[in-house]
């Protein structure tokens, strides 16, 4: 018996009450806790994708119990990169939490950190929608708590929506779960993917229905508009480095309906077809519209940047939304992009917050190490407008080209060409007020010296910007890499017939089929 | 006629007992004109009422199966607790000033709830209707 | 026997119009008010009421599975009510 | 010993009162339950001792259960009372009255089981308490009289406390 | 009956919506908890409805009918979720109001700063 | 050298400027010099190869299955790009290096130089278009830092961001034009694509594609209406300026044209397009020129009129405009190069650009002045300079080329355009060198250092050698041509010579020339017109249209954006309610399977009551306790009808967290205020309950459709019934579930509960560590607050209650794997029992009396749970996996013993720590001042001596 796979969720869910229990006073040991943790996290991760690379699929019983009755984790492709992904991010996103100070400005960070990080995971690697819910909600409120990490009055206010809107999506889950259970009688992905066949054409408006709620669900998380509202103000008021990790917590709505939607609800699945495809089209065409004029409105850059993602994960939504293995493929491509940069460009606004009186678009005196940030900024906008050389332009290639055949052609190009152009004029204006207007206003007499990013920081988003080098330069075998996750998501016969075939306790093998 | 069948009429007459108790108890509390006298009917009404349900429930399934008799902790805990709940209450009407005044106490000066704290005395008492 | 098993189930009709008719009478109160103390009062019998119900359905069913429902009603019950009068006496409820 | 006995049952009758409870909840009656119950009768006042710091002394369970009858009957009897006044007596024609009873108890057990049973009896509830503690603020239904309210309480239940808690 | 649980649900959902829509957080608070219940009971209505048939398991007795203890089991958890996230919301909220003076649940319209620069 | 090393040197190279910096200016420029030159010597090794024919292809793959491949290609047409770029790049590092003050930041500058000129000569030698995409890109962002370099001038910054806007604009624009391209010819490489030519213009895609890939190419190049970004580019240091706008970006524009031309060109739309835009922006560039007091100004229009120029030539699809085309290329940069350096030496020497100040110069830079007057006369197409020749091949095409049916549209402008090319040259050198010296100059002008003038030189002698002796360039030319040709057409046999004989061209020419010195000399009349005359702004346009669309994305995002979470949370009912109607409407419907169950008096009770219930909380929720208290009736209602509907565990659940919440609310009440003021106008709630109803209405109509209906297969819960005792040892199903088959989800809801706890602590924390501190120490009650903190009968009662809470809460924690219970409900039970402490004695006495930190308790339940879980693994079986067993131990009946317990165990220790912490942090808030130490567990209690005064003062009230 093999417990990998679940040691992504077992992990962060020990060593956090570990650190509670045993290090609540000392913030030292909880950073050496928490990052060896992580950094055990990134083996077992990548262990896992190695695993999964040859087309593998891994299942795990908890409690022993066959599907669909007990709970099952299952590794893919998708599932295993998304984890690798997910302890990629944490690192350096941890890395500069400590580097800055910020884990030390409130309670429990660590912990929390801890346990957002086991909800992502769990969320990434469950193959029950129930208990997808319940990560989901693992990972929110843990995302609560680290969102008013260290307090203040806006980040709190900020909280309260973002808590609430947010329980009216977990409300909306519990809905679609019933809704599901109530029209099929199961809560297993691979069972629901068997037992949605089976619905007569005569009676499509139960799963319709199901369908749609769930869809709405993950469409909450992936800040689709018009469910994106509780993104710019939450994003902007949380602490940069939460902010940064939350960058994967969008990406987990996106998976979800990758994965529910190649699996459960295919595109060829007739009692739901025309739902998801040119509805969520729509929508993502406008989440992209709409981020990026907020780029350009915004008179804040924290709100800049979260315009900025909610115009990504439109541009991710976009593709996703035309179901076909070439734009799921680009979709994924993207989504590390989009995750990378993301996280990036938040790190960064929070360099130059530490040395700034207010982040508004007003000139001000010249920040800390300005020329270090700047050529960071410089390189953090570039990727998250998609020019070259990062990897934005590459996933931007790939998803215009994976919209070729499609109907839509004209509506993905146009939205997507002229959004990026919004972007751009928007980040470089923000940029050029930030960084250079600020030559020409004299600092005050009596103003410190300003002070210079810590190391540790600019490590971490050093690091981040590497790892986006290395997307786009390796962007032939990982975009491989996403073609082959996709073929397997669009051929989901092996993972359905490992969940289910595989016998339990007090379960026979099933006969045939 | 045997034991089970008294045991049943047993049970009638709880289950009669309880209801005429429990309408008392919500006619009370509807009709009568006052916090105060309110309070008296569902306190003891009701759970007399109640607690003869409770008993009709003990003799029916002494009448019907082995037989249980943990209907009498719920009767007990109802019995406790009712007392503290109208005092409670009381107070409350005490204090919001939603009943007559008592008059003051004569060992003492005043009633425990009237015995507002020093800083408290300058505001204002938003009384019930 | 039978009689009175069927005395029994006639019974128990009453006893569940009863306590139909007394939670919404209480319900009426609790509205009505008009003082904090009443509402309380309201809430507090609708909870022995339910207790009522509970046990009702109990003998109806033939089943004691509910005891332990019944019984943490009427603990919490106490403690909501004691709750709520504190908060209106005190404002605080923990001090 | 003496030291070691009131260490291990704080509450010798909170003890009693956990095994029946216990025995009650199991609702059946066995050796090994009563056992059970004895253990968790003890563990529990252990654990929960600091909250009840001293205990009542000497208390007289006999005449306690003689009042618990008296009491019992009273709730019967007042009860039908009461439910004859609510159901024919016009609003108006209620003579609610606050009643005073200086209390001669001084034990806040006895003075607790003094106004539980005040409010329990039909026609009267127990509403306060002086703030030094030595009255009890008792709130009756339809009385012609207060005085022979607070007589009846003194004479019917808080004398027989007083024999029981000396 | 079936028709009662449906329109209780119902009911419960308009309420939730219209208190959702305050512009208090106490009472969007109170709304959210009022969806909570619609949502619990829907959930538990997805195994349908029966009386009298508790999930208990009756050894030795055959041919008992159970009502469906899955969804009974998946409400429980989601009101324990419900919970901690109602103490969590209350909580921060609670928290803003401290720091404001106000329970208003609309954020001010930010403050509109003065013009950056010309636009290109 | 390979081709990758010389795209990759000045890459590579940008590092090293910036990194010897400190090693001072010398090192600097010198250091960019010898990465610049050992590129242009590795372009040099290729050239045998090219000028031979040959194309010199290398390749890698990058990300194939995109067709995104690093493949660069060498042909003649790259490699006259490249040379230009390296070459010309040299004279410019050697002019910068003299050029720069010494509170400019060298290094940053040759860094950003180097990258550009990378770029470049990664657009000029990519062999695939995506990978030439990038490359293009690349020069707009890295032009943007160039020409923003000078961050202090508004006008630098906003130069940069009209350069990045405007051909960013392009540069997306033709991403989707070489998409399709690519898409038509089934490849991205430019070696397959040069060869369907026919494939690409036949295809319906072909205009889409060729619009796309134009508007890059115009938008770079400037190109009408376009044009307006390049003289703002201006701003940048004189280097970047004679760079930029001679050899390099706007060359980029006029080099994909080229390069696409085998395949674009010749068509209708191509040659409409084209050779009209090229025609306007040749003659508009011209005029405006003319009128330009800024000599950098002047010469960008300048640029964009011989820019148009050369679109034209490549718009008329001959053999020969192409040929012309590469070869004015060739002289406008070097003639444009030099132009430029001594503008900026002019500009460094006096401190002004404005021709106005100047004049008479020839006198004190006399060197200057040759190199400039060779430069402009060649510009203006005087016989003996290369722009002469180049020039007259422009007239002899042109004066063939027909346009829109008419034979002297093209030629006429085309003179036109010429004419004013010469007046403005002839005011160039009139208007600054020439005339009476003055003494108003804002610095005493002079001959720079050799350092300034010798690159402009350099290029002014080729200018000379190829206006003599043209056959020097031909065969070059030529070579550069057949690659543009692409073997679609052959090369002109026309040889270039200085003397044609009387043909067309030359007449043309004279009148252009002649026209020109006309036009200077009635300047001063020409220039009042011109002032006077309205004309429309392109740079204010832009703005405009730029500010438009900022405002219009301000009102759009802003107003959406408020903070309103009343609009936000309505957006996304409505979104939700409309999303399941609309699937419900266009779904089908069946018949029900199922049959209504009767309902009796109790259920219509519990539904009066609870609709009742939550009615009444629509109307009377500004009375916040009561609209509590009704929250408390419709959990109570719903609790009832868990257990009426068989779900004992759930009517228990629902029951006891009812409890909690309202004990947490009622905390959290303590703070806020009692009532909701009304806020909302008669509109918004009528929209409100319109919202609501259709959402009631719809989830109404959901629930009834799915309960008439059975699951389309039996419910997986079967298997449950069947084993749960089989397999979980336990009879109530629910908790065998809880915690047998569906642990883990259990597992993650503890882990909800304790994170909850932990944040409303942390969160506890920093309010009491912040300002808030001070306020909720003095915070005074707004009701007079009721004596008797502590009443006795609650004290005294609790003192048995709360051990029998417990026992209860033991029993129930026991008997909840067979019996309605389990550890969450016994938690919970428990918890409660510890409140009701809490409330009887106070907050003080108890914690003073609490041996466990909550958060220990947390810790130990998640701990408890997560390890009993992994226990499984020492027996190699999946986490979580359950084991029991039946013991007997005298007295005790059989009992079971079952892992599933331990499980329940940390359930039960989180639920308890998570409940306690919540709750004890929220009452921490409510700490007073001068709360009195608690000694005493109530505050009356007659049987103590001491009968406390501080509560009592006498005689009042």
């Amino acid at each position: 018996m093999s417990h990998w796979i679940i040691l992504p969720v077992m992990l962060p869910a020990l060593v956090a009450p570990f650190i509670i229990l045993a290090a609540r006073y000392h913030i030292g040991i909880q950073r050496v806790f928490s990052i060896a943790g992580v950094l055990a996290l990134i083996a077992v991760a990548a262990g896992l994708a190695w695993q999964a690379s040859d087309g593998t699929i891994t299942l795990y019983q908890l409690g022993d119990w066959a599907a669909p009755f007990g709970i099952v984790l299952v590794g893919d492709r998708l599932s295993t990169i998304m984890v690798l992904l997910t302890a990629v991010l944490a690192l350096m996103v941890l890395l500069y939490a400590i580097g800055s100070g910020w884990d030390d400005r409130g309670r429990h960070f660590h912990a929390l950190f801890q346990f957002q990080l086991m909800g992502i995971m769990g969320a990434f690697l469950t193959g029950d929608l129930f208990n997808l819910f319940v990560f989901f909600e693992v990972l929110l409120i843990a995302s609560y708590g680290l969102m008013i990490h260290s307090g203040g009055n806006a980040r709190l206010r900020a909280g309260v929506q973002y808590v609430l809107f947010n329980l009216i999506g977990s409300t909306l889950f519990l809905f679609a779960l019933g809704a599901i259970y109530a029209e099929t009688g199961t809560l297993n992905m691979a069972d629901l993917a068997q037992r949605v066949q089976a619905i007569d054409a005569s009676e499509t408006v139960g799963i319709r229905v199901a369908a749609v709620l769930l869809l709405l669900v993950f469409a909450i998380k992936a800040a689709l508009v018009p469910l994106h509202f509780w993104l710019p103000s939450s994003y902007a008021e949380a602490p940069a480095p939460v902010a940064a990790l939350f960058a994967i917590m969008t990406k987990v709505g996106a998976y979800a309906i990758i994965r529910v939607y190649t699996m459960v609800f295919p595109p060829e699945f007739e009692a739901t077809a025309g739902l998801h495809g040119d509805w969520l089209l729509a929508f993502a065409l406008l989440s992209l519209a709409l981020g990026a004029a907020g780029v350009l409105a915004a008179q804040k850059l924290d709100r800049m940047v979260t315009f900025a993602v909610i115009s990504s994960m439109g541009m991710v939504m976009v593709t996703i939304s035309l179901f076909t293995p070439e734009s799921i493929a680009a979709a994924l491509y993207y989504i590390i992009h989009s995750t990378l940069a993301a996280a990036t460009l938040f790190l960064i606004v929070d360099l130059v917050k530490s040395s700034r009186p207010h982040l508004e678009l007003t000139p001000t005196p010249a920040i800390g190490g300005a020329v270090l940030v700047s050529a960071l900024f410089f390189a953090g906008a570039i990727a998250m407008a998609g020019l070259p050389p990062l990897s934005g332009f590459i996933g931007k290639l790939l998803i215009l080209q994976a919209s070729f055949s499609t109907d839509a052609m004209t509506w993905v190009f146009a939205t997507v060409l002229i959004a990026s152009l919004v972007n751009v004029v928007g980040l470089s204006r923000a940029g050029s007020i930030v960084f250079w207007k600020a030559k020409s206003v004299a600092p005050a007499a009596d103003a410190p010296e300003p002070q210079k990013p810590p190391a540790l920081s600019c490590v971490a988003v050093g690091g981040l910007l590497a790892l986006l080098t290395a997307h786009t330069v390796f962007a032939g075998p990982i975009h491989g890499y996403m073609t082959t996750t996709a073929a397997q998501l669009f051929a989901p016969a092996p993972y359905i017939a490992t969940v289910l075939d595989t016998p339990g306790k007090l379960s026979k093998p099933k006969e045939g089929n | 006629m045997n034991f089970e069948v008294i045991e049943l009429y047993i049970t009638v007459a709880f289950l009669l007992i309880g209801a005429v108790f429990t309408m008392v108890a919500a006619i009370g509390l509807l009709k009568l004109g006052d916090p105060m006298t309110r309070l008296h009917a569902p306190t003891k009404a009701a759970t007399l009422g109640i607690g003869s349900f409770l008993l009709a429930s003990m003799s029916y399934s002494f009448a019907t199966s082995e037989g249980s008799f943990h209907e009498v902790l719920i009767l007990a805990f109802l019995f406790v607790t009712a007392p503290i709940s109208a005092n409670f209450i009381a107070k409350v009407n005490i204090h919001k000033r939603s009943c007559d005044m008592p008059d003051a106490p004569t060992k003492d000066a005043m009633w425990s709830t009237m015995d507002v704290p020093e800083g408290d005395r300058d505001i204002e008492v938003r009384p019930d209707p | 026997m039978t009689f009175a098993l069927e005395l029994i189930q006639m019974t128990l009709y009453l006893g569940f119009a009863v306590l139909a008719i007394s939670q919404l009478m209480a319900m009426v109160r609790l509205v009505i008010g008009p003082s904090t103390g009443d509402r309380i009062l309201a809430l507090d019998t609708m909870v022995m009421n339910a207790i009522g119900l509970i046990v009702l359905l109990g003998i109806t069913q033939g089943t004691s599975v509910y005891f332990e429902v019944t019984l943490i009603i009427a603990m919490l019950g106490f403690v909501s009510t004691v709750a709520l009068a504190r908060f209106v006496l005190r404002g605080d409820i923990i001090e | 010993m003496g030291r070691a006995l009131h260490w291990l049952f704080p509450h010798p009758l909170l003890t009693v009162i956990l095994t029946i409870v216990w025995v009650m909840l199991q609702n059946e009656v066995s050796a090994g339950m009563v056992v059970f119950g004895v253990i968790l009768g003890i563990i529990i006042p252990r654990a929960t001792a600091v909250w009840w710091p001293g205990r009542p002394e000497g208390i007289r369970a006999g005449k306690f259960l003689v009042y618990c009858l008296i009491v019992l009957w009273d709730i019967i009897i007042a009860n039908i009372e009461v439910a004859w006044i609510i159901l024919t007596k016009p609003n108006a024609k209620l003579r609610p009255k606050w009643v005073e009873v200086p209390l001669d108890l001084r034990q806040p057990e006895a003075i607790t089981i003094l106004a539980g049973t005040i409010t329990l009896t039909p026609g009267t509830v127990s509403a306060d308490l002086s703030n030094e503690g030595r009255s009890l603020l008792v709130h009756a239904l339809d009385a012609e009289d207060a005085n022979a309210v607070r007589d009846e309480i003194k004479n019917r239940y808080e004398r027989r406390l007083k024999e029981i808690f000396q | 009956m079936e028709f009662l649980v449906a329109s209780a649900i119902g009911v419960l959902t308009s309420a939730g919506l219209y208190l959702l829509f305050r512009m208090r957080t106490f009472p969007v608070i109170l709304g959210i908890s009022l969806l909570t219940y619609a949502v619990n009971v829907f959930l538990f209505a997805s195994g349908r409805l029966s009386t009298g048939a508790p999930p208990i398991l009756q050894k030795g007795v055959e041919g008992v009918i159970y009502s469906d203890p899955l969804p009974q089991a998946l409400v429980l958890t989601a009101i324990v979720i419900s919970f901690g996230m109602t103490a969590v919301v209350v909580m921060i909220a609670l928290g803003a109001y401290l720091g404001g003076d106000d329970d208003k649940v609309n954020d001010a319209v930010e403050p509109s700063s003065k013009r950056a620069e010309d636009a290109t | 050298m390979s081709l990758f090393l010389i795209v990759a040197l000045p890459f590579l190279g940008a590092l090293l400027p910036g990194l010897m910096n400190s090693a001072g200016r010398q090192a600097c420029a010198g250091i960019t010099f010898v990465v610049s030159l050992s590129a242009f010597i590795g372009l040099l090794t290729n050239a045998p190869a090219v000028l031979a024919g040959e194309v010199v292809t290398v390749g890698v793959d990058w990300l194939p299955i995109l067709g995104l491949n690093f493949n660069l290609m060498l042909d003649g047409l790259g490699f006259f790009f490249a040379l230009l770029i390296l070459g010309i790049g040299l004279l410019i590092i050697a002019y910068a290096r003299f050029y720069l003050s010494r509170d400019d930041n060298m290094g940053e500058f040759f860094t950003y130089l180097l990258l550009f000129q990378g770029a470049m000569v990664g657009i000029v030698l990519s062999d695939n278009i995506l990978l030439l995409l990038i490359f293009w890109e690349l020069t707009s962002l890295s032009s943007f830092l160039l020409i923003g370099y000078w961050k202090h001038l508004p006008e630098g910054r906003q130069g940069a961001r009209m350069a990045l806007t405007v051909t960013g604009m392009g540069g997306l624009a033709m991403i989707g034009g070489m998409l399709i391209l690519g898409q038509i010819a089934g490849s991205y490489d430019l070696s397959v694509i040069l060869q369907n030519r026919e494939l690409i213009q036949e295809s319906p895609l072909y205009l889409p594609a060729l619009l796309l890939i134009l508007l890059g190419c115009f938008t770079k190049s400037a190109q009408f209406p376009f044009h307006f970004w390049l003289p703002h580019a201006m701003a940048a240091p004189t280097p970047v300026s004679a760079y930029l706008h001679s050899a390099t970006m706007v060359k980029a524009g006029i080099f994909l044209m080229a390069r696409m031309w085998p395949v674009l060109s010749g068509t209708p739309e191509w040659i409409a397009i084209v050779t009209t835009a090229g025609l306007i922006t040749m003659v508009l560039g011209a005029v405006i020129a003319l009128f330009k007091h800024d000599l950098k100004a002047l010469l960008a229009f300048s640029t964009v009129s011989h820019l148009g120029l050369i679109t034209m030539l490549l718009g008329t699809s001959t053999a020969f405009g192409a040929m012309a085309a590469m070869f004015h290329i060739l002289n406008h940069a070097t003639f444009k190069a030099a132009l430029f350096m001594s503008a900026g030496i002019v500009d460094h020497e006096t401190h002004t650009r404005d021709i106005r100040k100047l004049g008479g110069l020839r006198h004190l830079m006399p060197i200057t002045f040759v190199i400039a007057t060779l430069g402009a006369l060649s510009m203006a197409g005087i016989p003996l300079l290369n722009g002469f020749l180049s020039k007259e091949m422009m007239l002899e095409e042109v004066y063939r080329t027909e346009l829109f049916g008419s034979v002297w549209l093209v030629p006429g402008l085309a003179v036109l355009g010429s004419l004013f090319s010469a007046a403005y040259c002839f005011r160039l050198i009139a208007h600054t060198f020439l005339g009476p010296k003055r003494d108003d100059y804002p610095a005493t002008p002079h001959d720079p250092g050799a350092g300034l003038w010798m690159p402009p030189a350099i290029l002014v002698v080729l200018v000379v050698v190829i206006g003599v002796a043209p056959f020097v360039a031909e065969p070059f030319i030529k070579t550069v041509t057949a690659s543009v040709l692409g073997g679609v057409v052959d090369v002109p046999k026309a040889y270039f010579k200085i003397w044609h004989g009387l043909v067309p061209a030359l007449y043309m020419s004279v009148i252009a020339t002649v026209g020109g010195l006309i036009v200077l000399a009635i300047f001063k009349p020409l220039l009042k017109g011109w002032d006077a005359a309205p004309r429309p702004e392109a740079k204010v346009i832009f703005e405009g249209l730029v500010e438009a669309i900022v405002a219009l994305s301000q009102r759009l995002v802003r107003p959406l954006h408020d903070g309103s979470f009343t609009r936000y949370s309505l957006f996304a009912a409505v979104a939700i309610v409309g999303a399941g109607i609309y699937a419900w409407m266009t779904g089908t419907v069946g018949e029900a399977t199922r049959t209504m169950q009767p309902a009796g008096i109790v259920p219509i009770a519990g539904w009066l009551m609870l609709v009742a219930a939550a009615i009444a909380m629509v109307f009377l929720h500004r009375n916040r306790l009561l609209a509590l208290i009704l929250m408390g009736i419709c959990g109570l209602m719903v609790s009832v009808g868990f257990v009426y509907f068989s779900a004992p565990d759930l009517a228990m659940t629902q029951f006891t967290v009812e409890a909690v919440t309202i004990i947490l609310l009622l905390l959290a009440l303590n703070f806020l205020p009692n009532r909701s003021p009304i806020e909302s106008s008669a509109f918004q709630r009528s929209r409100d309950i319109a919202v609501a109803v259709v959402g009631g209405l719809s989830t109404f109509a959901l629930t009834y459709h799915y309960l008439l209906r059975d699951a389309v297969q039996p419910t997986i819960s079967a298997f449950h019934v069947e084993n749960s005792y089989k397999g979980g040892g336990g009879t109530n199903m629910v908790n065998v579930i809880l915690v047998d088959f569906r642990g883990f989800d259990t597992y993650g809801e503890i882990i909800v509960l304790g994170i909850a706890a932990l944040l409303i602590y942390a969160l506890t924390e920093s309010l009491l560590g912040g300002p808030v501190r001070a306020r909720l120490l003095n915070r005074k009650p707004d009701q007079p607050r009721a004596g008797d903190m502590h009443p006795m009968m609650m004290v005294v009662l609790t003192r048995v209650m709360m051990p029998i809470v417990m026992l209860v809460g033991f029993y129930i924690f026991l008997r909840g794997h067979n019996e309605p219970g389990g550890g969450f409900i016994a938690g919970l039970v428990v918890s409660i029992g510890v409140v009701m402490q809490y409330m009887a004695s106070g907050f003080n006495w108890t914690t003073a009396r609490l041996r466990y930190p909550y958060h220990g308790v947390i810790g130990a339940g998640v701990l408890i749970a997560g390890l009993t879980g992994i226990g499984s693994w020492f027996v190699s079986k999946p986490f979580l996996t359950s084991d029991f067993t039946y013991v007997r131990i005298p007295p005790f009946n059989e009992f079971e013993l079952a892992t599933a317990a331990f499980f329940d165990l940390g359930v039960f220790l989180a639920v308890v720590g998570a409940v306690m912490l919540a709750l004890e942090s929220l009452s921490r808030l409510a700490r007073r001042q001068q709360m009195p130490d608690a000694e005493h567990p109530m505050d009356i209690d007659p049987s103590r001596e001491d009968i406390p005064s501080s509560m009592t003062a006498k005689g009042e009230l």
